[in-house]
Parts: structure tokens; C-alpha cells; sequence
């Protein structure tokens, strides 16, 4: 089991105060906050082996390479990968499926052809495809969800009707916590003949995540969000589609020979590497692998899915607050509003208690036009988050309440 | 509990409730749309200007949007403007802008929001309507957003 | 002037040993190490302040976005930037320059225009602009260089007569260490109606950079090669080109308003900041930007210049040493062969006396043709670099002549 | 110096100056191309096959192309296959492999490569023309370049 205590001595920012009270940061789907061993990678990666990878013939730049490549493996096991030649290093998830949309999607998808995405997805997993289609002339179907928030599996079969050439859905929503039915999903697009990305910003940090089980073709996730350093991330892809797409960024490490007028490419995944990578950011998204990896995910996820319990249960017991997001099959996010008290508001008073929280749209506009809001609070948990965090959390809501109403009236 | 107390003042907390001049206006000789993109808020402005005044002045929100300071913010500026000339508007616009930089207190009720000062991540809200309203002035047409690297 | 003694003592990695020999590290162009003040940067921004940044109500989240923006601030006074919001952060070069290719040159760029670049370009501002004109179906010029190794300012003029949209080249060639007559070159590409880039990825580091007295209209750089972490680095731009430009990644940060099918953008720079940035490069970027403006870049410059001088004339002395680029002009970059001891079996004997040097084709590849080599050896120097390092390779290339005759005759 | 000493043994040493089979063959009935795209060096490698084993076979590396290790390699290589069939030909190249990889070392004068073990960096030298005989053998026809995630 996860020992929130033992843990929460592992990272630095917990010992802080936030407004004078103990850091409750609920923050997590945002970014997560970065264990002292992760710090320590870092310091001792620039202080022992920093130099650029896989050209240099002196002993620093073979062990940088050997670091950076380390770290490939690390995460093709993690993910379980097609093959570590499937795994691309990037900034984030944004940049993967941007990635995806400016090779794969320019490539293959043409005038009159249909991309599908949901209308759960973040921004980062639709904005790509209204480019790529706008640009190509191609229609971007977006599926509805269901009143309890999760993918309207009738409205995906009526989408995939069309043959779409991409599907593209979140493994795990940030906004309303639903962990869809990925595997059966891509089943379903692959039957179709649509090619599949999977947006695993939110399942990577939070569960167990085998991408061949999921079956799909393309999944992208952020480090930032798994106690990695920022800029650290990566997408994974079957092996046999990054072989026959065109490069992406064009520059150093990625070609193989370069002639005035044209260029042959390095193999994959180099390839879709260009320019001098970060080695920094590998190197400390290794480290925090292990150190999931060490707690061990399934721990990692019931935790958080017994947080996210509470959470609701502690809330609902205020009246006036209504939670968004499914009742079960529900990941360690917990959307609320409370009465007419704007999010905006509501995160500014839970401040002051030390309570970090999001509010906003979370970069899912569409899908706050389907809650019919304009914005959501969002508590969301990790593995440092414990009961007493949920009750510092309901007590500053109810705080709030009383603010409003008893200055108000 | 002071601080909170100083920026959700009895005033704001009123103008929020029951914001002043709350209206579509089909009679407004200059329109803006106001946008704060960090939170989704949006205003939308409508000024009517007869010879050389504000004669009427009205703000919408849409359903849901619009957190206590800026519907408080939006109520009370149009109070503060209405019957002043464009050059007196922009004036107040600039007093309570310095007002949130941390200068002088702005005049009238606009002083309730001197504790914003100390919400650093509230100032847009705070100053969202006073965008739009200088916008439909200057009659760009354009929406505006709080969203600007330089200023608020 | 330039105490590297002092300096030595701020860079933990020098402490260390390469095959048991003090670390002479001499790859500079290709990355630098990090000084203490950088490392604790970091460290301290994910011990105190981290967040994700531009939406969080609470502290934590206003004080990243501060550390953040002021980043932004850091850089734009660095290179004298037209404004802020025309400094947008980017991984590094490479990726400054395809986002200047994908976004303004796809919009700007059509069927029988020409791009120019030259022959001493990294392959990172050769490669995108190959594949944007093989995209549109236009030209992609290349200025030949002169036998010292400038750009060819007679070919230079030929090549603006073709009235090309863009013209792209380096401010100080990372194989040459040419430093370009780069306000002169805008001037005549200006002049010729194009728009220019000016690579500034070994300009940054070494010398004092002015954009505004350049005159280009973008400018991309590496903070890696400038003591700042990898994955940082920005792409400067007119503001008023990057207000008319599509956005580069779709994504969270972007947007103002996103609709099903469509989205409006947020305003510059965040445009072209799609997803979660990377908080700590710019954070360790701005720290990097004081420690060198504190050494003042101008002593930068004379410290390298100096050390180059050193070498060259160190080692013409040895016999079958040739050196390339030019005798003036020359930042602290040192091309070398030496007789017919491949470059590459000449870095593996320096390494094993610490000295850590580069050999190959430095990406540079249309230029390696020109000097008529597969490869060369550089050593490149900073400002932690002082004689003795010099002593050192010079020692250890004779050592290599040696080995090379002795054991093969 | 002992470890450059083992490196750059005398045969090698040797081997560089004056590589044997240093030459194009228009026979060849086998053509394969290879790359280091980390260094830009490049090999080109001919193999004429005669019924079941290597009749001849020849390389060529481009001006200035072609480290010591590389070229060393790709003459003694030629030296060790010539007269193999291609089944002798890939089990020497796994021993060869494997002896780069820590195992045992390889046969006859290809030990002269056990030193280069030390030097991870010049793995891919003293392979690559080894990979382009792997790629005549298997006729693909690409060229095959060292810079493979997986393999050396
Ligand atoms: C002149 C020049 N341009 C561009 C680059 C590419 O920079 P980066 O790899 O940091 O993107 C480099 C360095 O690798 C360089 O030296
Ligand atoms: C579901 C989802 N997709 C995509 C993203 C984008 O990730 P990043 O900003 O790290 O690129 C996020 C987080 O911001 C997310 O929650």
C-alpha cells in the first residue's frame, strides 16, 4: 500500500507553507510536484556525465548517450512498447500528438476524409486535429459523452460510420476523472480502419499502462505530470507506422546524410529527434519510473481511486455542491462546483487555507459547453495526497460557503 | 481571514449579487467583447455615446461565467462612467489601474477593490471590463483579452 | 577580464576526472556545462515554486507564472528583443527554426519561390528549409563560401537577384567558427524583399547579440550551449510577423476560444506556446543570462578569441596540422586535421589524456564537401577554458602523431 | 597508453595504411552501401558470389572517409570471408559481434579487435563494414547504417 507519510518526506515542496498553512496541493492534474531523487538525477546528471549525446568519441558524451538511451528503455517498459525504437522522446503530450497530426495526419489524411476526437478530449487532443483538417479539407467529427460523463459509445459506432481515418480519445479524462474503456475503444476504430492516438497525459502518471494491450497505434504522454521534470515526455508508436511517416523537425541527429537540396533520414527513432535532445529531462523521467514503478502502479491507482471516493463522499455532504464526472470507473480527479460561487472565486479563498486547486475549464471547452458551465473547481490527487488533505479541502469549502453567505446576507 | 475579508468587501459581494446596469443595450453606439482566456471569463460591453458622453451604459455575462470581481468590477465601473465623457472614462481607467499596481486608491466605490493588490492572480479579473470598455472607446472592434504578456 | 580559476570552481563537473586525467572539456560548440548557480536554480524552483503556470488562482501557481515571465523579461533584455511578446521559448535552435519554417513558411512560401541559405549552415537551418521547399515546390539556394571560409558575399548577391521569400544564416558558424557579417547580410536580403533568420545558436553564447542592431526579423538560440539546462532556448521574432502567423502546436496555452470544429488563439507569444512550458529551462535560462552578463559578454568574447589565437598558433607549430576557417573573424571555434590520423581515432587518443574534443561533420555536412574532408576535429572553447587546456590538447595531439608513427612504422 | 596500445594494435595499425581488398569489383554479384551517420563515415562493399561460397570481394570508403578502426575492420574482415560461404560467413560476423559484446574472443587476426571493447564509442566502427557484408549476403539492397537503437 502507499505510505502517504514516508512519502511525503520524499519531496522537498511539501515542507513549505502555502499562505502560512500546511501545502495541500491538489493540483495534480496540472502538474505533479518532483521528488528529492528526481532533483538529485539532475544535479548529478549535469554535475558527473552532461555532454551532447550520440556523436561525441570522449568517454562524458558515451555515458551521456548511454543515460539518454537508459532511459528509452526505461520507458518502453514501462509502457510495455512495441519496441524502444518506438519510443520518441518529446516536451509533453501536446507535442506528441502534435507530432502525430504534422507527420502521420499530413501524410495521410486528405480532403473529405473524417478524424474523430471526443468531446472529453483536452485541447491538446483536439486543436492538432482542427488544424490538420482545416488545412486538408477534411471533416472533425467530435463524439458525445454520455449525461454521467463518459464516451457515448452509441455516438462513437454512429462516428466510426464514416471510416474515419483517425480516432483519437483520452485514455483518462483530466476534467471529469473517466477512465474510458480504451482497449475496446481502439477495437472498435480499428475495425472501422481508423488509425488510433490515445492521449495518456492522465493515465500514464496514475495506472498501470500497457499500450499493447490497449492495442492502439500512437500514445503520448507528459513527464511533468509523473514526478518527472518538465520538458520530459514521450510517444510511443508501432515501430512499422514511425518507419513510413516523414520526418518532423527537421535539423541535427535526425538525418542520415544531408545533400544541398535534399536529406536521407537517420533510422527511427532518431528520425523524429531532431536537434540536440534533453538529455536532462530523459535522464529524470527514468528516475521517476523507478520510483513508481517501485510503489508499484496498481498501488499508485487504488490509492488515488480511494482518495477520489472519499473526496466525493466528504463533498457531496455539503449542500449546494454538485460533482461532475462518472461514479465509478472514475481516476483520482474530483470536478465540483458549489452553488453560485464562481471556481475562480472559490480556488482564491481554498488558497488561503493552503489549498491548491484548479479552476477553470481545464482546457476542455467543449466539453464545459456540454456540463452546461463555465467552469469547474478540480481537486486532483497523487501519491503524497492523504485523508487529511480531503478534510483541509472540505474545510475550506465550507469556509468559502460561509463567506459568501455570511457577508453577503 | 483579513485579507479575504478586504477583497470580497461588503460592496463586491453586493455588485455581484445584484450587478448594476446588468443589460443588453439596442440602443449602444459602441460594443466590445472582453476575454479572460486563464478562466474562460467573458464580458460583453454595450456603451452608448451622445455628443460628448456616456449616456447609458450596460455589461452582459454569459451564463455562469464572471467570477465575483470582475461582475463586481464590470457593475461598478459602469456606474462610475455613465454621464462622464470618454476622456473622464479613461482617466478613472487609468486611476484604478494604478490602484492595482499598487499606487494611489482609486476614487469612489472603485476603492473597494484595493485588496485585489494582494491577489496577484485576481488583478485580470479585476480589470477585465475597464479592457473592454476602453476597446468599445476606442472603437477597434476587436475582442479583448486580459491574456497580454504587458499589462493589465 | 575573464578569471577562470574563480569561474572553474562555479562548475561542479570540472571537478570530476576524464580516464583519470583532469577534464579538459573542449566540445563547447556542442553543449556547455553548468555552473552550481544554474543546478540550484533548478533544484530550488521545484523545492519552492512549482506549478504549472498562466492558470492556477493559487501562490504556488502565480509565483511559477511570475518566475516564468520574468524569464521571458531576462531574455528579452538579453538580445535586445523588439518586445517581450516577440520572445516565445522553445526547446532550442532546431526547434525555433522549423517553427519558423512550418507556421511563416508555410503561410509565405509557394510554388516557384526561393529560400536561401548557405553552405556553412547547420544541418538545423539547412534540413527544414529543404523540406518546406520540397513541400511548396520551391528552390532552396545555397551561398557558396570562400576558400578562408566566409559566405561568398559576390554569391551572395547572385543568389538575393532570385528575389527569394527567406534567407537564413548563421550569425557565427559552429564548424568554422566564422563570425558573419550578420546586420550587412540583413540589410542586402532586406533590401532584396526577403525575410530573414538569423541562426544564433553560437552567437548567444560568446558574444553580445543585439537583434535590433542586426536588424533580421527572427532569431533562434540554445540555452544548452549557453550554461542553461537542456530543453531550453527561444525563438525571438517581430511581433508583428508572429501576430500574422499560424500557430505552430495545437494545444493547451494557445487558444483564446475552442470550438468543436474550430478555435480562435490566445495572443502572442502564447500563440506558439501550445502545452505546458517547460518553467524550469526558462528559469535556469534567466540564470545562465546573469551569470554571463555579470562576466559581461563582451569579455566573453575576448576570453575565446584569445584562447583561440592560442591554439591556432599552438598548433600550426606541429607539423601536418591543417586548420580551417578564417584567420580573423574567428569566434573560439577551432577546426584542425592532422595528416591522415582520422579525426575520429584522433578524439578517442585525446580523451584518454581528459581532453574532450569533437570529430565529424559538426552537421555540416554541404560544408564538409566543400572543405573536401569526410570529417574534421574542433576544439571549441568557454569561459571555464584557459592555456593550460590548450596545453593540454596540444600535448595530447602530438602524442597521437606519435603513436600513429611509431606503432605503424 | 596500454588500453590505446590494445586499441590500436600493430595489425590494425597495419591495416589502416594499407587495407587489402581496397578495391571496386564491377563483378560483384553483391553490392552494399554502409553508414555512421555519427561521424559520416561510409562504406562501400562488393561480394561476388560463386555458387555457394565468396569468390572475391572488395571495398572502397570515400576520400577522408573511413577511421582506422573502420578500415582496419573492413580489410580484415574481407581477408577473413573471402573463400567462406555465407553461412561461415554471418557465424564470424556473430563471433565477431560477440566478442564486442564481452564474449569470448573472436578467431584468427579479428582478435586483433577484442580492445576495442574499452572504447564503447568505436563499437560501431569496428562493425560497420561487418553489417554492410550482412546486408550484400541478404541482398536487401538498402543501405544499412550503424545507428540502430538496437544493435551493433
Ligand atoms: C550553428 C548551429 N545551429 C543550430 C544548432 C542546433 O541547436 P540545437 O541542437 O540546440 O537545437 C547548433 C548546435 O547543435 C549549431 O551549432
Ligand atoms: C488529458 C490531457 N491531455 C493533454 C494534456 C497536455 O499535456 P502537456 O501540457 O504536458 O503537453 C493534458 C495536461 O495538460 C491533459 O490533462
Amino acid at each position: 500500500m502507499i505510505d502517504t507519510k514516508r512519502i511525503r518526506g520524499d519531496f522537498p515542496i511539501l515542507a513549505r507553507k502555502e499562505n502560512g498553512q500546511r501545502l495541500v496541493y491538489l493540483d495534480n492534474a496540472a502538474t505533479s510536484q518532483k521528488p528529492r531523487r528526481v532533483l538529485d538525477a539532475i544535479a548529478h546528471y549535469y554535475s558527473e556525465h552532461n555532454a551532447n549525446v550520440h556523436r561525441g568519441a570522449y568517454a562524458l558524451a558515451v555515458e551521456a548517450t548511454d543515460a539518454y538511451e537508459a532511459a528509452r528503455t526505461a520507458v518502453s517498459r514501462f509502457v510495455n512498447a512495441w519496441a524502444r525504437e518506438g519510443v520518441v522522446f518529446t516536451r509533453g503530450t501536446t507535442e506528441g500528438i502534435n507530432l502525430v497530426a504534422g507527420s502521420w495526419g499530413r501524410a495521410n489524411v486528405s480532403r473529405g476524409d473524417t478524424v474523430v476526437v471526443t468531446a472529453m478530449d483536452h485541447h491538446s487532443n483536439i486543436v492538432p486535429w482542427q488544424i490538420l483538417c482545416q488545412e486538408k479539407g477534411a471533416t472533425l467529427r467530435m463524439v458525445e459523452i454520455t449525461g454521467d460523463g463518459r464516451i457515448d459509445l452509441a455516438d462513437f459506432g454512429r462516428a466510426l460510420e464514416a471510416k474515419p481515418k483517425l480516432v483519437a480519445f483520452p485514455y483518462v479524462s483530466n476534467s471529469l476523472g473517466t477512465v474510458n474503456p480504451a482497449a475496446q475503444l481502439t477495437k472498435l476504430a480499428h475495425a472501422a480502419g481508423a488509425v488510433t492516438v490515445v492521449d495518456g497525459a492522465q493515465s500514464s502518471p496514475h495506472l498501470r499502462v500497457d499500450v499493447r494491450t490497449i492495442g492502439c497505434d500512437f500514445y503520448a504522454f507528459s513527464g511533468h505530470k509523473m514526478l518527472a521534470p518538465m520538458g520530459s515526455g514521450a510517444l510511443i508508436a508501432k515501430p512499422e507506422l514511425l518507419e513510413a511517416m516523414p520526418p518532423y523537425h527537421g535539423g541535427g541527429e535526425m538525418i542520415e546524410r544531408v545533400w544541398d537540396d535534399r536529406s536521407t533520414w537517420n533510422k527511427i527513432p532518431h528520425k523524429f529527434e531532431g536537434g540536440t535532445p534533453n538529455v536532462e529531462a530523459a535522464v529524470g523521467l527514468a528516475v521517476a519510473i523507478a520510483y513508481l514503478e517501485q510503489l508499484g502502479l496498481e498501488h499508485v491507482a487504488e490509492h488515488e481511486q480511494q482518495l477520489a471516493r472519499v473526496a466525493v463522499e466528504r463533498l457531496s455532504q455539503i449542500e449546494g455542491i454538485t460533482i461532475y464526472g462518472p461514479r465509478d470507473h472514475r481516476a483520482g480527479v474530483v470536478p465540483f462546483t458549489y452553488g453560485d460561487i464562481h471556481p475562480h472565486d472559490l480556488a482564491t479563498i481554498l488558497d488561503r487555507d493552503g489549498v491548491c486547486i484548479r479552476a477553470g475549464h481545464h482546457c476542455t471547452q467543449p466539453l464545459m459547453r456540454r456540463l452546461g458551465v463555465a467552469a469547474t473547481a478540480r481537486a486532483s490527487f497523487y501519491i503524497y495526497n492523504d485523508v487529511d488533505d480531503i478534510e483541509s479541502l472540505v474545510a475550506a469549502v465550507r469556509k468559502a460557503g460561509e463567506l459568501f453567505r455570511v457577508l453577503a446576507s | 481571514m483579513t485579507d479575504l475579508g478586504e477583497l470580497y468587501q461588503q460592496v463586491i459581494l453586493d455588485h455581484n449579487r445584484s450587478p448594476r446596469n446588468f443589460k443588453r443595450l439596442d440602443s449602444a453606439t459602441r460594443r466590445a467583447e472582453g476575454n479572460n482566456p486563464l478562466c474562460g471569463d467573458r464580458i460583453q460591453l454595450y456603451v452608448q455615446l451622445d455628443g460628448d458622453h456616456i449616456s447609458d451604459i450596460g455589461f452582459q455575462m454569459p451564463q455562469g461565467s464572471g467570477c465575483a470581481i470582475s461582475k463586481a468590477s464590470a457593475s461598478l465601473m459602469t456606474e462610475a462612467v455613465k454621464g462622464k465623457t470618454p476622456a473622464d472614462a479613461e482617466a478613472l481607467f487609468q486611476a484604478f489601474r494604478d490602484m492595482l499596481a499598487g499606487g494611489a486608491t482609486a476614487p469612489g466605490k472603485l476603492a473597494a477593490f484595493s485588496g485585489v493588490r494582494a491577489f496577484p492572480s485576481r488583478i485580470k479579473c479585476a480589470s477585465l471590463a475597464w479592457h473592454a470598455l476602453h476597446a468599445a472607446l476606442q472603437n477597434t472592434g476587436d475582442p479583448v483579452t486580459t491574456e497580454s504578456a504587458k499589462d493589465f
